[in-house]
């Protein structure tokens, strides 16, 4: 009898599992759409390459928040201009922009046209800045300026007043330049300059494009590509392993490891990025010499090894190799920084902590659990322990809502991009002006404050920079800003796949006409 | 104790035979073996969960190195005789790590358990006593805290409160009650009907009393089986909230978070994931097996 | 000679060893019906099931020997036992909800029978069981059929479960207690079924009771049990007229007898000590109120034993509920000593009127022992503090109603059915109640027991000078202790007065059918 | 019958309000503004004008009651408004969460209760043999084992060592198998559990006595009556079961990179994404009312003793 049971049992566990299986398999309502099967992608004669990305786009519209970011990286999307990999601005659409006080003038290359073949008229491109001014709260100063058509290729901007980092904005992803007639409402389809044109969109899924046949910068190498979405970085790993990606980026520290282990399969690209990791000083609460104490005890280059690979320490908020980057902090001096608490008058107490008069010199660390914040503030923790400071850590869910706008903090950790669009003015108005945002230590300077404001309308380049080392300096001589590390921009690339801007500091290149794989 | 409903008549003459039928049944041969077995595996776990918690008291003083103390030199070291467990990312001994996760899951989950259970239990003896609309009160509530997604609760108390322990506690805590209220409520429901209840009344016992004396001792006995296999649910629990990052801040050592944290080099380090792993399927493996003896023992 | 249908010799069978049935030896003829009697405890249903062992009765035997239709059981392999199930033999079970799937329709129980023993055929299914529904006096079989278990009286319930039993044509009918669970009406009916069925199928049967009653009405032969021995066996009229075993004979004396009355003891006081003036119950049941009680009057004076007969669902516990304050009446109102206690009581009114329940055990809490339960009412109501006081009393109580003190410190679980209802007779009177309400407190104990327990209970009554509401389903039993008597119906009381005169001659049709089907038994 | 199906749906009304107000609250008091996520998305400081635009914009500077009041008034006309962090409405992306989690959960489900029915049957018919006690053990393992814990064991050493499933889902049935198996197998241990214990209850019953004394063969006896009767609780279970799975393990979804109901969930949260939050939490509270009513009315059907 029990026999029976048995075998009537096991014949229902099978047939549910195949039921379970096949209605998956062949139910109409699933989420991402039908693409080759994983791994043959590359024997097929067509060139596909297969990317992860750790974002996601609802609609094609570049103008709207950081989606011009995303467009620019899937290959679909132009600006007016770009930046380079020296992070210096260079023409794309634009043939050249003079500029005479606050009035541009901008002339637009005579072969550039959208991927319809229509010709981009300045009449179109005037449009677009119009068009971002108004959904995008960020660039809504464009909507300030006026306009003059002067032919089909040429227009004239005016300022309010002078703008010496217009061409900087004009560079950004989030202007580019999109036939408005023919892109509809940009919710699935977009007719745009780029190298790619979009084939098949899946809000907040997979995207796919195609090469642009009637490019205008030239012959477009890759037949397409996948971008998947991919929040989870361990996943990328090992699907990459799994060989079901041919390149990504925002690498992390253990992948890179894993990806340095096998240099013949995998190319590994590191390059400073624009992200900055840094602490403010508050002013308020701390003493000179126990802000230069801080400062000489906390040691960038032990932060980088324990991040190995993923950040570059750095003395200045801005990337050596421009040339407003050239800022320079104290060595690192654990015994320099004891000598300073020591003068100040506090005496080591019986377990490893200085303390003046009774009260032990404790400082409180706050940071958000995001961008490897965490880590730092643990090695932050240790090394200040190390010369008898001690300290607490807070983690705030969201920084910007508690810490930063209220400034009740000794120490507090922060990660931003610094360079937006290859100019130092943007980050200096945010952390080191009167009333900045960012500016939550106290730190007020009135020398600095001058030099910020001729910043503001210094048009020539040179001076520009030397102005911006200037006031960085100055912060950190006054121990205001403690500048750690700068995020790697690391790409891996599978053997054979060139040309996906992995050289570039800027997040938002990727795909380009050159990409290439073999 | 058999329960006969519908209407058949002198509901007496057939409770009274069933008693003898079922306490006849209880002296049959095997059934007494087995009580006894089933007692001593109770013995056996309750054994074990002490050991564990003995374990996680004596944590700091068991560590054999720092477990907040990172070195360089020693990243993601093989298990080693100098780090039984090996060592994570920042080089932080794991085997310490995981003692003084025991620590912090073990204890809270034995307090959060303790507490829902106490208050859920309460609520529901009012509820179930009363009736009326005690009753529909405290249902309603329970209803409403049961629909409402308890990660929404865990995050949005993380965003309150910030991370760490007392959000977890909150959160699990805010609808952990809800099964022992219920449970409660059913229980007292059927007992009210029981004559010595009418009896202890007739007796000029106030209700108060009778819900101490009488209903409380009655329904302690399942109560405790569903707190021991909760300490299991709640551990889980624990762990799965910091593996979401919502849990206990970085430089704790908590089971949960060294998984999330771990997860990323499994290839290169796989100890230090299945070490914090392993304890945790150990503990909530003790806590379950205690919760499934004693309901063996309260008879299903 | 073959038409010996079971022979059993010197049987010995028990629970994992113990031996519950000890050299138990009858032979049974065919058409023969063998009524074992004996109370609860005695073996009688063990020796049942070691006759059809089911595994999940656990019955051993362990020695001598059952031969069914001169082959023998033990020998039989598992197969064959199984074939025997319901094909040769029938079983009939006490609780009648027992034998059948509450929620699956007669029909379908049926059909799943005969199919189980390859009798089925679907034509003539139909009328075969009309057939003998019609024989066995159950009307309108269609709608039966039809119907679910949980839809049908426990009465109709018994009695499809013997047709069913009879439709496999079994040579040998087994029943454990099938009368026992059901209330007089029902009996009367199982009771011609299972003559009609011996008629027309002459199939033999075992029925086992604890009701002598059952014994006299069904049996051709009687067999008495007493811890596990049969102490006498022989045929029905000689074993119950003259009994030669001392423990028969004793177990017909406990049967309460129609004849002596007890006698209207003088009541001196003028008032009354409660007074029930149009008391009334109804329950909101589906939006449509179903009253439970409608306008009863009721007078006690001190002293006064007042017996309330009805079948269950008249509404006789509920009435006793009110008036012991559990639970609230819709209209009328209660007076004890002039004082109207309908809404409010005081802990004086409780110390004024105690109750004692049916099922002892179900009256004291499991987790407490008999001690604290007692002191608890002897702290609350008699005002008793000091600890010493309060053990003495308590001693004292227990010797009173014919327990050992040391009973005391058991839990109700350790002790036996009587017993603990004289723990319960003790907390009552521990405060020395006016009025003891008795809510049918004999009904779930055997018959000896029974006895001894209303023996008590009057003479605590004579002793003290309280009066009792003695509540019972037992007209007979009523009529032996009670003054006066009250008879219910569906919540009406239907007739009351002297317990003489309602006995000699009950005006009410129902009292006469009720004292009719009691002197049956 | 349909009267009792109303009143419970009626239910439903006071429970949602209680519950997005009480979602609403918490969210509006936790720090951490809507506007800021947004702008600063991808770590670009934002300056004070820009934010205080965007915060008029998206009506962030209404006070909270008005807030809740308009965000009420707009539901009562089914539109559950646009998403904070990027402007599409809401109900296209819990349409979308909804049919990715659907898909899993279903998976998920019956996969659980394909395997947990015959072995809780199985386990119970057989009760206390060898075979009962070592499928309870596997059972065991499953109910002490965290699901995410297993999801990455099964990942590291399925996806990559022996490379037999792809770790992007892409729809592909054998992408969905694992998700589905590391979310069914904890559920199914459970279940198994609590199948023997519902069956068993129902074996012990007096009519089962009954049906074996009168010989009626075993097959009949388990699969007519005592699974038929069994039905109910088992029935109440799987609804309870279908409530924590169509909350979507946010755990399972994100490791497996499944843009389900609770991942959805879990970032709007963190992006203070209030009206997908909401949309969310009536999802939900929906789901488990109706979830309830389906048992009950289940039940019902099945047993109607429960009528009264």
């Amino acid at each position: 009898m029990n026999k029976k049971i048995f075998v009537f049992l096991s014949i229902l566990i099978v047939s549910a599992m195949a039921l379970a299986g096949c209605r998956n398999h062949t139910g109409e309502g699933l989420p991402v759409n039908e693409t080759e099967a994983a791994g043959e992608g590359r024997e097929q004669e067509k060139k596909i390459l297969r990317v992860s990305e750790a974002f996601v786009l609802e609609t094609l519209n570049p103008h709207l928040d950081y989606q011009g970011w995303y467009t620019s990286i899937y290959g679909l999307t132009e600006a007016l201009f770009a930046m380079d990999d020296q992070s210096s601005v260079k023409p794309v659409l634009a043939e050249s922009a003079e500029a005479e006080g606050n009035e541009w003038t901008v002339k637009i290359k005579e072969n550039a046209c959208f991927s319809n073949g229509n010709p981009v008229t300045s009449g179109m491109v005037v449009r677009n800045l119009k068009n971002a001014g108004e959904i995008n709260p960020r660039f809504s100063n464009l909507l300030d300026y006026n306009y003059k058509i002067i032919d089909d290729k040429t227009f004239r901007i005016t300022t309010v007043e002078v703008y010496p980092t217009l061409l900087n904005d004009l560079a950004s992803p989030e202007l580019a330049i999109v036939d408005l007639d023919n892109s509809g409402d940009m919710a699935k389809e977009l007719v745009a300059t780029g190298p790619f044109v979009i084939s098949k969109f899946e809000p907040g899924g997979t995207v796919e494009v195609a090469r642009n046949d009637k490019y205008w910068g030239g012959e477009v190498k890759l037949d397409g590509a996948v971008f998947y979405y991919m929040p989870e970085a361990d996943t990328s790993l090992m699907a990459m392993q799994n060989g079901e990606l041919d390149s990504y980026t925002s690498v992390t520290s253990d992948a890179a490891e894993i990806y340095g282990q096998a240099p013949d399969t995998y190319k590994l690209v590191t390059v400073p990025a624009t992200r900055l990791q840094f602490y403010i000083l508050n002013e308020n609460r701390l003493g000179a010499p126990v802000r230069k104490a801080i400062n000489l005890a906390v040691d960038s280059e032990a932060i980088e090894t324990y991040l190995n690979g993923t950040v570059t320490s750095t003395s200045g908020p801005f990337s050596p190799t421009a040339a407003y980057g050239k800022a320079a902090k104290a060595a690192v001096d654990p015994e320099g920084a004891k000598e300073l608490l020591e003068a100040d008058g506090y005496i080591l107490n019986v377990d490893g902590y200085y303390e003046k008069d009774g009260q032990v010199l404790s400082l409180n660390i706050a940071y958000y659990a995001a961008r490897s914040l965490d880590t730092l503030a643990a090695l932050m923790q240790e090394q200040l322990g190390k010369i008898g400071i001690k300290v607490t850590l807070t983690c705030e869910e969201d920084p910007d809502g508690t810490y930063i706008a209220t400034g009740d903090f000794d120490l507090a950790l922060y990660c931003m991009i610094a360079d937006k669009a290859s100019d130092p003015y943007y980050f200096i108005s945010c952390t080191l002006a009167e009333g900045a945002p960012y500016n939550c230590g106290g730190f007020s300077n009135g020398k600095a404050q001058a030099w910020i404001d001729e910043l503001k309308v210094e048009t020539d380049r040179e001076k520009r920079a030397e102005l911006a080392n200037r006031i960085v300096q100055l912060a950190i001589d006054e121990d205001a800003f403690g500048y750690v590390a700068l995020f790697n921009k690391t790409t891996v690339m599978r053997k054979g796949v060139t040309n996906v801007s992995e050289n570039c500091p800027f997040d938002f290149y990727f795909l380009t006409a050159d990409t290439d794989m073999d | 104790m058999c329960r006969i409903k519908g209407n058949c008549k002198d509901k007496g003459r057939i409770k009274e035979n069933c008693k003898e039928k079922s306490r006849m049944r209880e002296n049959r041969g095997d059934e007494k073996t087995n009580k006894s077995l089933v007692r001593k595996r109770i013995i056996f776990f309750l054994f074990l969960v002490l050991l564990l918690f003995i374990i996680s008291l004596l944590a700091p003083y068991l560590v054999p190195n720092d477990p907040y103390g990172t070195n360089a030199s020693y990243m993601k070291a093989a298990p080693s005789p100098e780090f039984p467990f090996g060592t994570d990312k920042l080089g932080r001994c794991i085997f310490s790590r995981v003692l003084m996760g025991a620590r912090l899951s073990i204890f809270f989950s034995l307090l959060l358990v303790m507490v829902t259970m106490v208050a859920g239990t309460f609520l529901g003896v009012v509820a179930g006593y009363y009736g009326g609309i005690f009753d529909n009160i405290i249902m309603r509530l329970v209803d409403m805290l049961l629909a409402f997604p308890q990660l929404v609760l865990a995050i949005a108390v993380a965003g309150v409160l910030g991370g760490g322990m007392t959000n977890m506690l909150l959160a699990l805590g805010l609808t952990g009650w809800t099964l022992y209220a219920r449970l409660a409520r059913g229980q007292v429901m059927s007992l009210k009907q029981e004559e010595f209840i009418a009896a202890a009344r007739l007796s000029g016992n106030s209700s108060l009393r009778i819900m101490a004396v009488h209903i409380l001792p009655n329904i302690a006995g399942e109560m405790i089986v569903n707190a021991a296999i909760q300490v299991g649910t709640t551990l889980v629990g624990f762990a799965g909230l910091s593996f979401l990052g919502l849990g206990v801040q970085v430089p704790e050592a908590e089971w949960g978070s060294m998984i999330n944290e771990a997860k990323g080099y499994m290839q290169q380090a796989p100890w230090a994931v299945l070490a914090p792993g392993a304890a945790l399927f150990i503990t909530v493996a003790v806590f379950n097996l205690l919760g499934d003896a004693l309901s063996d023992y309260m008879g299903r | 000679m073959n038409d010996i249908v079971l022979s059993i010799k010197n049987l010995t069978a028990g629970y994992g060893g113990k031996a519950v049935v000890s050299q138990a030896s009858f032979g049974l003829d065919r058409g023969e019906i063998i009524v074992v009697v004996g109370e609860s405890g005695s073996g009688k249903s063990t020796l049942l099931k070691a006759i059809l062992p089911l595994e999940d009765y656990g019955v051993a035997m362990s020695g001598g020997e059952i031969i069914f239709k001169n082959k023998p059981l033990s020998g039989m392999t598992a197969a064959e036992k199984n074939r025997l199930n319901g094909r040769q033999i029938g079983m009939v079970f006490q609780d009648p909800k027992a034998s059948f799937n509450p929620v699956r329709t007669f029909r379908k129980q049926f059909i799943e029978a005969l199919k189980s023993h390859g009798r089925y055929e679907r034509e003539l299914f139909e009328e075969q069981v009309l057939e003998l529904f019609r024989k066995l006096k159950l009307l309108d079989g269609e709608r039966i059929l039809d119907s679910c278990p949980y839809e049908m009286s426990g009465g109709m319930n018994q009695r499809i479960a013997i047709a069913l039993a009879i439709l496999l044509e079994p040579v040998l009918l087994l029943a454990d207690e099938p009368t026992s669970a059901l209330d007089v009406t029902a009996q009367e009916q199982v009771m011609e079924e299972l003559l009609r069925i011996r008629e027309y199928y002459h199939t033999s049967m075992i029925i086992v009771t604890h009701n002598i009653g059952v014994a006299a009405r069904l049996a051709d032969k009687v067999g008495v049990m007493h811890r596990g021995k049969i102490v006498e066996f022989g045929a029905a009229g000689e074993v119950l007229e003259h009994p030669r075993n001392s423990y028969t004979k004793r177990l017909l004396d406990a049967v309460p007898q129609a004849g002596n009355m007890a006698e209207k003891r003088e009541i001196k006081a003028a008032c009354y000590l409660l007074e029930l003036k149009q008391v009334g119950k109804s329950y909101l049941k589906r939006r449509n109120s179903f009253s439970a009680l409608s306008q009863v009057d009721l007078l006690l004076k001190p002293g006064e034993i007042l017996g309330i007969v009805g079948e269950s669902g008249s509404g006789k516990s509920t009435l006793l509920k009110q008036v012991a304050g559990l639970k609230k009446p819709s209209e009328g109102r209660i007076v004890l000593h002039g004082k109207d206690i309908t809404q409010k009581r005081t802990n004086m009114d409780f110390r004024r009127m105690q109750m004692i329940f049916q099922n002892a055990y179900d009256s004291f809490n499991p987790k407490l022992k008999i001690r604290h339960s007692i002191a608890e009412t002897l702290k609350n109501l008699g005002g008793m503090k000091d600890r010493k006081e309060v053990d003495a009393r308590i001693d004292s109580l227990m010797e009173r109603v014919g327990l050992e003190p040391y009973l005391a410190d058991r839990y109700p679980a350790e002790l036996s059915g009587g017993q603990c209802q004289r723990a319960a007779i003790a907390r009552a009177i521990s405060v020395n109640p006016e009025v003891l309400l008795c809510d049918e407190i004999t009904s779930a104990l055997d018959v000896s027991v029974q006895a001894d327990i209303v023996k008590l209970i009057v003479e605590l009554a004579n002793e003290s000078g309280m009066a009792i509401i003695f509540v019972s389903h037992d007209i007979v039993l009523v009529s032996n202790i009670c003054g006066s008597i009250m008879v219910m119906r569906e919540g009406r009381c239907i007739e009351a007065g002297e317990a003489k005169e309602v006995i000699t001659n009950p005006k009410e049709d129902y009292t006469k059918r009720l004292l009719a089907s009691a002197r049956a038994e | 019958m349909k009267k009792y199906v109303v009143k419970r749906l009626v239910q439903l009304i006071p429970m949602i309000l209680g519950i997005t107000f009480l979602t609403f609250l918490l969210l509006y008091i936790s720090p951490g503004d809507p506007a800021q996520k947004r702008l600063s998305a991808q770590g670009v400081a934002v300056t004070k004008e820009v934010l205080a635009q965007t915060r008029e914009e998206m009506g962030l500077d209404r006070p909270f009651i008005k807030q809740y009041g308009d965000w009420l008034f707009h539901l009562l006309q089914a539109d559950l408004g646009l998403s904070y962090k990027d402007g599409t409405p809401v109900n296209q992306k819990l349409a979308r969460g909804m049919k990715n989690t659907f898909v899993l959960a279903a998976g998920a489900f019956l996969l659980a209760v394909a395997v947990s029915l015959p072995l809780g049957i199985y386990t119970a018919v057989r009760k206390n043999r060898f075979s009962d006690y070592c499928i309870r053990f596997i059972c065991f393992l499953g109910n002490a084992l965290p699901n995410f814990l297993l999801a990455i064991v099964l990942m590291y050493f399925l996806c990559i060592r022996i490379n037999a499933f792809p770790v992007i889902a892409k729809g592909s049935l054998q992408g969905l198998f694992l998700p589905t198996v590391a979310l069914a197998f904890p559920l199914a241990s459970r279940l198994v559990r609590q199948v023997r214990v519902a069956v068993l209850k129902q074996l012990e019953t007096d009519y089962v006595s009954g049906a074996r004394a009168r010989g009626v063969k075993k097959g009949y006896i388990l699969f007519r009556n005592v699974l038929h009767n069994a039905l109910p609780s088992i029935v109440t279970l799987l609804g309870l079961s279908v409530g924590t799975l169509l909350g979507g393990s946010v755990v399972i979804e994100s490791i497996f990179m499944w843009p389900g109901l609770g991942k959805l969930a879990m970032d709007s949260i963190t992006a203070r994404d209030y009206p997908v939050i909401q949309g969310f939490v009536i999802l939900m509270a929906v789901t488990y009312v109706v979830v309830n009513l389906l048992t009950d009315l289940g039940c019902r059907l099945l047993d109607p003793r429960i009528k009264e």
